[in-house]
């Protein structure tokens, strides 16, 4: 498999992403963002950062760039993208997914590990997961409030679009461990046709025991099939 | 009956904006970063951008004077850093 | 057309008439209003470490692990295998009090600047905050601001902010102390330096564009604050961490080659402390002309240039015909990059505008003709009084750690290290939290354990055992996470040095700090001093803040204080004399600071921590913790409170006041958690050490208990240490 | 000369405002975190706030039509995620 991680000027889990996707035997290349084709890849990831320092809105700079208008090609003819934490705010200002992320509900950056519930494993992003799988895995932004309107939320809960939701130790999700305000404890979601996710959680983060824990490997396992 | 209650509540009630801008010599990272990305854009008579914030206040007040007051308050308790920002007040 | 300079005008720019004499002299004439100002950038306290200078030089530099030590941007040490560390604390305490945000956020970026300059990627940052009174009406938006400020800086530019410390004291209402510390990695046959080389080298500017922001911060740093002080906010600079990324990876990749002679960033005094620090180090002389420099406002004026602290900035010397491939580098980035100058031979500084020569001051007469005093001092006097306890009204062990365990102090701060970025980088093998936070070497089986450390009321009290204190809780902070502690960078901030008592505990201070460093081979390789920390001739207490790096060479078992499992043996290394002088005890529950601080004996210190070392070395210790703050039951719970394992405790067999046994703060100790099937091992290597233990107790389910005395719940204990913030 | 030619690049010059809000049925958390705070600091004839953002353009460009034009792009083009947000432009 060959993998693509985008650099924007100002992303900062590039290298970490991208030393994930090697260990998981990807075939892995990093693509500038003044780059205006991407190399052939089965993957495009978007990883986090400040993209941009984060100005004007998250991820909306970036999202205007040469090279997203090469992964909005790629995304609409099927291509696997994965969008984390700024990615997932960036693939939102590109349309690629809907809603918006607005800033945490207290306001504050957020860096902690929080448990997410699996709420669809028929993808090819979760599917070495178990579904309602509790996974312990580490946040870190300024805006994570996932916020969409009414027709799109019953789009998502309807064609089973959610891919993660915050939750307790015991997969409940509700208010009290909703880390951002995020609408119905929405950590990620699916595109319509499931090759495009965007999540707020940084599994790059849970690959190695030393660090933290191993939660977040799946995710890249499920890929590399 | 109803029709009255609600136009006087609407009296009741006055709307203001608050404009908050960096002081002139204060860098203003977002600004540039905006101007550049659109200068990148081939918006060549583009001069200059300085980036503030907005605020749209209502306040139950009849009275505009005591108004004004309460939101020069907001804005000097909260809503900016007098250090290096400046703000201007506008009734809506 | 030039302004008349005036006694006014010498005043304001912090110079005493005597010092322009000594201007007027060195010049041979007058200087201009341009020279004054990059004079009084040069020579004002922050940049010339004139009241310090002849007391840092005493402090032990050197050792088989050091690199560089004190002199250069930051200083750096040998962790083997071509790996160096690079790491300075620095502080930004006035910036802080004004703004807070953005004095916090530029520290950060400033420190970072100082590392990175150097070759290396910076890899963690940590922070020692000192904030007034929480009741103080101040107290509450500077710390919001201030941490907000560290987060934003360090979560943008994306390096993890792992360790710190925040402290309340009444001393601090009026003057915060903001100290930001950066740690990078570096080859160590790929370090750069400051020094200039070679005549007619082209000097470039590169980074953000200079404004009219911070126009004399150096001077403001050095002058006391007072009712004026709301003068001084247009100094206010505004950080950039996005520009400084850039910045930062630029930097890293023109250095892959060897095209930089010299580099330096632009700190305090930006274009004139780093034009003539390059240039006196080389013996050179450095030409600029003003009309190239990058500028953000129209009209800028030489003076404006040569002193704005505008940030994001850098300096660096070019060898021939590297020009182009370096403006490339900078392009792709998308900073300024400009030849402003050129190195010459003739040891003067000069300042080229309109094509016309505006100032011409010899290097030497910047640097190393700056004033240097020998400032009056007084020892202190240390208080007789012993701590009777029989004066205060008894107190129920239990109620008394409650206090302490929920005073601001004390209390847990997970509300502010969640707002830090700890994780990314993905090389954090310990968060904030323990004793020491454990950054791994990318891609290696090693690690570093990095913590800063200060005790204001111990160097109050008595500045000389204050001083040693602090070194020695730094060393204890790295042994307890099985690091080998390998050298230190220190913030001095104390009050206004032309009082011989602040002097005095200036000095003191540094005897402690050099006696302790050179026993336990802990040399200082880099560091900062901050003077006139106070108001209207309130100082604040001495406050030497220590920060320290140790070397894990194997990550298989990183360790810390978290009790790990039930029935587990815990001992207790250190003799127990129930020092009650300066304690936490008496501060929190009876609001006294009295008494001597606790002693050091640097013997005891040294061979507890070796023998501590070796046992987590041989994979003995499940856990371990130092015995500071609060005593040996605040140690114990802090062990209890994350990890919601309880403890039984014993009564302490001899004969022995229970308040002075568990709240006494005697030094050189440390809590472990062994395995039972390792004890005999564990005290055979105790025993053949000659080091002084005693098992304490063991781990137990559910309840903090001494036996007796102490029985709570380990939920409840997590609950009353971790509400003050949240209700902050 | 000097003045005249002032003058003249001043007449090239336009200089506008945009504000930008979020759409009404968007949740807005600074607004909502703002009114509590001030709320809690005993502003209680407040009685909504909501937050945007706000430019100041310079562009330099003499025709005040061909400006506007200039400006809706940028802001369609980048300053504003018409998804969730509306924009109003005027001249200073
Ligand atoms: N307390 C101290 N202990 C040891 N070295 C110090 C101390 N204070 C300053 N230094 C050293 O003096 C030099 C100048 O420091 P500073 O002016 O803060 O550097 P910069 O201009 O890079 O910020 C540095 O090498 C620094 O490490
Ligand atoms: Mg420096």
């Amino acid at each position: 498999m060959r993998s693509s991680v985008i650099v924007f000027p100002g992303s900062n889990c590039d290298r970490d992403v991208a030393v994930a996707l090697e260990k998981m035997q990807f075939k892995n290349q990093m693509v500038w963002h003044k780059e205006t084709s991407l190399p052939k890849s089965d993957l495009i990831v978007i990883p986090g950062g400040f993209s941009y320092g984060d100005y004007l809105r998250s991820g909306a700079i970036a999202g205007k760039s040469l090279i997203v208008e090469e992964v909005i090609k790629a995304g609409k003819s099927g291509c696997l993208i994965l969008g984390i934490c700024n990615g997932f705010q960036i693939l939102t200002e590109t349309g690629l997914l809907k809603g918006t992320l607005l800033r945490n509900k207290n306001l504050k950056f957020i860096n902690e590990d929080v448990n997410i519930k699996v709420m669809n494993n028929q993808t090819k992003f979760t599917s070495k997961y178990n579904l309602n799988q509790i996974l312990k895995i580490n946040i870190a932004h300024n805006e994570g409030n996932y916020f969409t309107d009414t027709k799109h939320l019953e789009k998502l809960k309807k064609d089973n679009l959610i891919a993660f939701k915050y939750c307790d130790e015991n997969g409940s999700t509700n208010d009290q461990f909703n880390p951002n305000g995020a609408l119905e404890n929405i950590a990620g979601i699916f595109n319509e046709k499931k090759n495009i996710l965007g999540m707020m959680p940084h599994p790059e983060r849970m690959i190695d025991k030393v660090i933290s824990n191993t939660d977040g490997v799946n995710l890249f396992s499920s890929l590399i099939n | 009956m109803v029709k009255q209650y609600q136009s006087n509540s609407k009296k009741n009630k006055l709307k203001y904006s608050v404009t908050v801008t960096l002081k002139k010599n204060v860098l203003d990272p977002q600004g540039k970063v905006v101007e550049n990305t659109l200068k990148g854009k081939g918006m060549n008579n583009l001069k200059n951008i300085r980036q503030g914030k907005y605020f749209e206040i209502e306040v139950e007040e009849q009275d505009e004077t005591k108004a004004t007051q309460t939101i020069n308050q907001m804005c000097e308790k909260l809503l900016v850093n007098l250090i290096i920002e400046d703000y201007k007040i506008s009734k809506l | 057309m030039d302004m008349k300079i005036t006694d006014k005008i010498i005043e304001k720019h912090g110079l005493k008439i005597q010092e322009y004499n000594n201007i007027q002299k060195l010049l041979k004439r007058d200087p201009n209003f341009l020279e004054l100002g990059i004079f009084s950038a040069m020579w004002n306290e922050h940049c010339s470490y004139k009241s310090s200078k002849i007391h840092l030089k005493k402090l032990p530099t050197k050792g088989k692990q050091v690199i560089q030590g004190p002199g250069e941007n930051a200083g750096i040490i040998d962790i083997g295998d071509n790996d160096a560390i690079v790491f300075k604390i620095e502080s930004h305490n006035h910036p802080s009090y004004i703004e807070p945000y953005q004095g916090a956020a530029t520290g950060v970026g400033g420190i970072l600047r100082d590392v990175f300059t150097m070759g290396a990627r910076p890899i963690a940052l940590l922070n020692s905050l000192h904030f007034g009174s929480p009741s103080h009406p101040k107290t509450k938006n500077l710390l919001n601001g201030v941490v907000s400020g560290i987060g934003g800086y360090g979560n943008c530019i994306g390096i993890p902010t792992v360790a710190g410390e925040i402290k309340f004291n009444d001393t601090y209402n009026e003057n915060i102390l903001v100290n930001a510390m950066a740690v990078g990695h570096a080859k160590k046959d790929k370090i750069f330096y400051s020094k200039a080389k070679g005549v007619n080298k082209a000097v470039v500017y590169v980074g953000s564009k200079t404004g009219r922001d911070g126009i004399h911060g150096a001077s403001m740093a050095s002058a006391e604050f007072d009712e004026n002080s709301e003068e001084k906010k247009p100094t206010v600079q505004v950080g950039d961490p996005f520009t400084e990324k850039l910045l930062l990876e630029a930097c890293l990749e023109l250095m892959k080659d060897d095209s930089i002679i010299a580099i330096q960033d632009m700190g305090a005094a930006g274009l004139t402390s780093s034009s003539v620090e390059m240039a006196s180090k080389g013996l050179l002389g450095i030409e600029l002309d003003l009309d190239k420099v990058p500028c953000r406002e129209e009209n800028m004026t030489p003076y404006e240039m040569m002193l704005s602290e505008s940030q994001e900035r850098m300096l660096i010397i070019l060898e021939d015909n590297k020009e182009e491939s370096a403006r490339k580098i900078f392009k792709k980035w998308d900073l300024d990059f400009v030849v402003i100058g050129k190195t010459t031979n003739s040891k003067n500084l000069t300042l080229k505008h309109n094509k016309e020569v505006v100032g011409e001051i010899p290097i030497e007469a910047l640097a190393s003709k700056a004033p240097l005093y020998d400032r009056k001092w007084k020892k202190k006097k240390l208080t007789k009084k012993n701590i009777e306890l029989k004066k205060f009204k008894k107190l129920k062990i239990e109620d008394a750690l409650i206090k302490i365990l929920s005073s601001p102090n004390n209390s847990n701060k997970s509300w502010v290290t969640k707002q830090y970025d700890q994780m990314v980088m993905c090389d954090t093998v310990q968060r904030s939290g323990s004793d020491a936070a454990i950054i791994r070497i990318h891609n290696k089986d090693k690690a570093i354990a990095v913590t800063v450390d200060s005790s204001a009321n111990y160097c109050k009290s008595d500045p000389i055992t204050g001083g040693k204190q602090i070194v020695c809780e730094n060393w204890r902070n790295l042994i307890s996470v099985g690091a080998q502690p390998l050298a230190i960078t220190n913030c001095l901030n104390f009050g206004n040095p032309e009082n011989e008592e602040i002097m005095g505990e200036f000095a003191e201070c540094l005897i402690g700090i050099k006696e302790a460093c050179e026993f336990l081979n802990y040399p200082v390789v880099s560091g900062n001093v901050s003077f006139y920390n106070g108001t209207n001739k309130k100082n604040i207490y001495p406050t030497p803040v220590i920060g320290g790096v140790g070397l894990i060479n194997t990550l298989s078992k990183p360790i810390d204080h978290n009790f790990k499992k039930i029935n587990s043996i815990i001992i207790l290394i250190g003799k127990t004399f129930g020092h009650l002088g300066q304690s936490c005890y008496l501060k929190e529950n009876f609001k006294i600071e009295e008494g001597n601080p606790p002693e050091i004996n640097l013997i005891n210190e040294k061979n507890n921590g070796e023998a501590v070392l070796n046992l987590i070395h041989k994979n003995l210790v499940i856990s371990a913790h130092d015995v500071s703050e609060g005593g040996l039951i605040v140690a114990l719970s802090e062990m209890s409170i994350q990890s919601k394992i309880g403890v039984r405790i014993e009564k302490a067999k001899k004969l022995r006041n229970l308040t002075e046994f568990f709240f006494g703060e005697d030094q050189g100790r440390y809590v472990l958690e062994i395995d039972k099937k390792n004890l005999s091992k564990v005290e055979k290597i105790l025993k053949n050490n000659d080091i002084f233990y005693e098992n304490i107790g063991i781990t137990q389910k559910t309840f903090f208990e001494i036996e007796g005395e102490v029985k709570i719940d380990t939920n409840d204990l997590f609950k009353k240490n971790n509400q003050w913030y949240n209700n902050f």
